[in-house]
């Protein structure tokens, strides 16, 4: 396999860094391909519209999805989000590395994102077991179906995310590749996963 | 120069596939006097039950089966031709290909609503009935990529401008014939009875007609383009010996 | 079909005149004739599209999973008419997904990628075609074809069709996701990433809405806001970006007006040139 | 400068985390009474979710330092989000 496109005819971006220059104003950059920022900005979207057919749904039924709720555990949630704000953190210092060109560090912080995922994964995997133990399948009432819909299409995103990662292991672990640009578009990406899961953890979980 | 070893026998194979073809389809009972849309649900049901009727069914279905994707590596023939043609885009062939397969497909679905309707006579004839409409409908309506192929090869013929064109004008005026031919099979649905229904005139003798005239007359310019093909190969290659 | 407004790049310049007249210099003059055909053939298809589910058929936004027997045979009885000419329209014209696909398969034939991009995405969406449309034609034909059935058989075929037809996902999955990564890997910059990326929307659009298998009444129902309404929206705006993108790839295309490479040697060694040669 | 930015990370890690954990204080229920739908609890959990978003967004996804057309847009959708979620809460509440 060849690497991604993007890493050969664009030359890696040195004068974009901030603080690049001397003056206190750094210079203005857009991190990453504009391309996945316009993915980011559209999937965002589609998930504002999951969101709102969620709420609406819910305020039509309140009791039902109080006491279904009762039956997710907090402490799992506020757990998993933890883990997922660790590996957006290392996946952050990860770029700063790269573009510092300690690729090394870079790596490092990569592989610990991708271990983060996993560990994720694996919590999220046993909370759906536990549910289900429990008697709350995909189709029990609406609250488990929005419940398992929206975790479970995060979890989708999630494993693309690792697809992401992969992509910045790769370019990072040849001298030959090493492409800026791709490990902030994946970077990118991986935050997105992130920030989504927060707004699911609260409208899961917290809001009543 | 492209390589056509073996395209002969692929082409040869055309008779073949079309003898067994004319024996499956005047094998099945339903085909020869086609059976009316408006019979009713007993009377379908007596059809398949019939024990006449049910071995002929069985067999020509199992025929059909086997050999209505016989039809495919002809098709691919058409395709070589036509990249032959003087194109800039490879658009037409890819096209051809698309289609090719989705119409012995088509026919494979109404096959097997066919001897689905055939496995178990004795079934409910409400059952029956509308196993055999799924048939009918799949069958008589199956033409989407029949027309399509003869207007792509038409459109590819036309398009085709160099001196010795590989298929002449009046194959592309012939296809589109067909293609005006087949047109009204498409709404068989709108009628139990008359011309337009699936056994009509127009969606079953005219359809099935064009379909046979068209297979023999696109296997004899396709035979006259292979053999023409082959001859000037040979001949360059003639030329180039001495050179 | 009015083609010529958007051909100016052409070489050649296209004369003015009535409409049909440019058309006949097109089809005569234009290098890119054949790209052209098979795009006006897209926009085309989509109008036809539009025009039989949504106002003949009215099977777009589709009809209640919910509903009772008896009140699916009168929805068949209600449309009756509509189904019968609209499927017929259909069954006349699905072959136009053809041309659409060869031009995508075509766009990926332009980047730097091997061609089992092109081949791959081209075998899937000629597949798509009977499962994906053709097979709820057929059952909601037949559905139509005889009001007086027993309403059980008419409500299995309504459930046919419908399930057939939004629930066959993977052709489409797949085939986006295979178009997704070609755009991602090229380097001729045929089409820009950011499509690459909304393939990738497209494709997730497959799995929201795998839940109307499951489901016969709300957001999740084949006819839910979820499972039908988002998706379609995002099916629609992918349509129209690749409709549009493909034009401008055309647009780009730099076709001269000379011999065709392919034929030029053809011609040189041509049995009647060399004939005269000789003499 | 190197470290400067770990720090700086570092800081934003620690202050996304303890929201999060404001979460376990919030979204605690009394297991002696019944639960019942509360305004507070869902505009605060909503608030702070997006808050941690525009953190995110502004921090680990550098739009800190982009373009101010990226910068609106990621603001932009943050608006959207606070308007939809909580317009339809409230509005659904108040219809019901």
């Amino acid at each position: 396999m060849t690497d991604l496109a993007g890493a050969g005819p664009r030359p890696h971006r040195v004068d974009g860094k901030p603080d690049a220059k001397d003056g206190n104003k750094p210079a203005e950059f857009v991190p990453g391909q504009p391309d996945m920022w316009a993915f980011v900005l559209f999937e965002a979207l589609v998930f504002t519209s999951y969101f709102v057919v969620y709420m609406i749904f819910r305020t039509r039924s309140p009791e039902l999805y109080l006491q279904s709720q009762a039956h997710l555990s907090l402490r799992i949630g506020v757990f998993e989000t933890l883990v997922l704000l660790v590996s957006s953190w290392s996946m952050a210092r990860c770029v700063q590395a790269a573009r510092q060109g300690a690729y090394r560090s870079a790596l490092t912080n990569a592989l610990l994102t991708m271990f983060l995922g996993v560990v994720f994964l694996v919590a999220k995997v046993f909370e759906w077991t536990r549910l289900i133990r429990m008697g709350f399948g995909f189709s029990s009432n609406e609250f488990f179906s929005h419940y398992f819909f929206l975790t479970g299409i995060h979890f989708l995103h999630l494993l693309i995310g690792f697809v992401a990662v992969g992509v910045i292991v790769y370019q990072l672990r040849s001298p030959a590749r090493r492409s800026q640009e791709l490990v902030e578009t994946g970077a990118t990406y991986w935050h997105t996963v992130d920030f989504l899961w927060i707004v699911i953890f609260a409208l899961l979980y917290v809001v009543r | 120069m492209k390589r056509t070893d073996g395209e002969l026998i692929l082409f040869w194979t055309l008779p073949a596939v079309a003898i067994i073809w004319i024996a499956a389809f005047f094998l099945f009972p339903g085909f020869v006097h086609p059976m009316s849309p408006s019979m009713s649900a007993e009377q379908v049901a007596a059809f398949y039950r019939d024990p006449h009727n049910l071995s002929r069914i069985r067999y020509s279905m199992i025929l059909f089966n086997w050999f209505c994707v016989g039809l495919i590596p002809i098709l691919t023939l058409i395709v070589m031709q036509i990249r032959r043609m003087a194109h800039r885009t490879p658009i037409f062939s890819y096209c051809m290909l698309g289609i090719m397969a989705a119409g012995p497909t088509l026919f494979l679905v109404a096959n097997l609503f066919w001897l689905l309707a055939a496995f178990r006579p004795e079934r409910n004839p409400n059952l029956t009935q509308m196993f055999n409409d799924l048939a009918w409908v799949s069958f008589g309506s199956g033409v989407p990529f029949l027309i399509a192929q003869s207007v792509i090869l038409a459109l590819a013929i036309y398009l085709d401008r160099q001196s010795r064109p590989v298929f002449r004008p009046w194959v592309a005026h012939f296809n589109l014939v067909v293609a005006a031919a087949l047109a009204p099979a498409a709404f068989t649905g709108l009628a139990l009875g008359g011309p337009m229904a699936w056994d009509g005139a127009l969606p079953f003798w005219v359809r099935n007609v064009a379909i046979a005239l068209w297979i023999v007359v696109m296997g004899i310019v396709l035979g006259q383009a292979i053999y023409r093909q082959r001859a000037e190969d040979r001949q360059r290659v003639g030329d180039r010996v001495p050179a | 079909m009015s083609a010529p407004a958007t051909e100016a790049v052409s070489p050649l310049e296209a004369p003015s005149g009535s409409p049909l007249h440019r058309i006949a210099w097109h089809w005569r003059h234009n290098p890119k004739r054949e790209l052209w055909l098979a795009w006006w053939t897209i926009v085309a298809f989509y109008q036809l599209f539009f025009l039989v589910f949504f106002v003949l058929t009215r099977t777009q936004p589709p009809p209640s999973p919910g509903w009772d027997v008896a009140r699916v045979v009168q929805w068949f009885h209600h449309h009756h008419y509509g189904l019968l000419i609209g499927f017929g329209i259909m069954f006349l014209i699905t072959g136009m997904t053809a041309p659409s696909n060869a031009l995508i398969a075509y766009s990926m034939r332009r980047m730097s990628v091997s061609p089992a991009f092109a081949y791959s995405y081209l075998v899937l969406y000629s597949l798509s075609a009977i499962p994906g449309m053709l097979l709820m034609c057929i059952a909601l034909t037949v559905g139509a074809m005889r009001p007086d059935r027993d309403p059980e058989l008419i409500s299995w075929l309504y459930d046919f069709a419908f399930l057939s037809f939004v629930g066959t996902m993977g052709v489409f999955l797949i085939g986006s996701l295979v178009w997704m990564l070609a755009i991602l890997l090229d380097r001729n910059r045929v089409l820009p990433k950011w499509f690459g990326y909304l393939n990738l929307c497209n494709a997730l659009t497959e799995i929201v809405v795998s839940p109307a298998w499951i489901f016969k009444t709300g957001v999740f129902a084949w006819n839910g806001l979820i499972a039908w309404w988002i998706d379609m929206v995002v099916f629609g705006l992918y349509t129209g970006v690749f409709i549009f993108l493909l034009r401008r790839m055309i647009q780009r295309e730099g076709f001269g007006t000379g011999p065709l490479p392919d034929l030029a040697p053809t011609k040189e060694t041509d049995p009647s040139a060399l004939a005269e040669t000789a003499q | 400068m190197n470290a400067l930015i770990k720090k700086r990370l570092l800081v934003v890690w620690l202050v996304l985390a303890s929201i999060t954990l404001v979460y376990l204080w919030v979204g605690s229920v009394d297991p002696a009474s019944a639960v019942r739908p509360s305004a507070v609890v869902t505009s605060s959990a909503i608030v702070m979710a997006l808050i941690k978003v525009r953190i995110i967004f502004r921090e680990f996804m550098e739009t800190r330092h982009a373009p101010v057309l990226l910068r609106r847009l990621t603001d932009g959708w943050v608006v959207l989000m606070a308007v939809c979620l909580l317009g339809s809460y409230f509005f659904g509440m108040a219809i019901r």
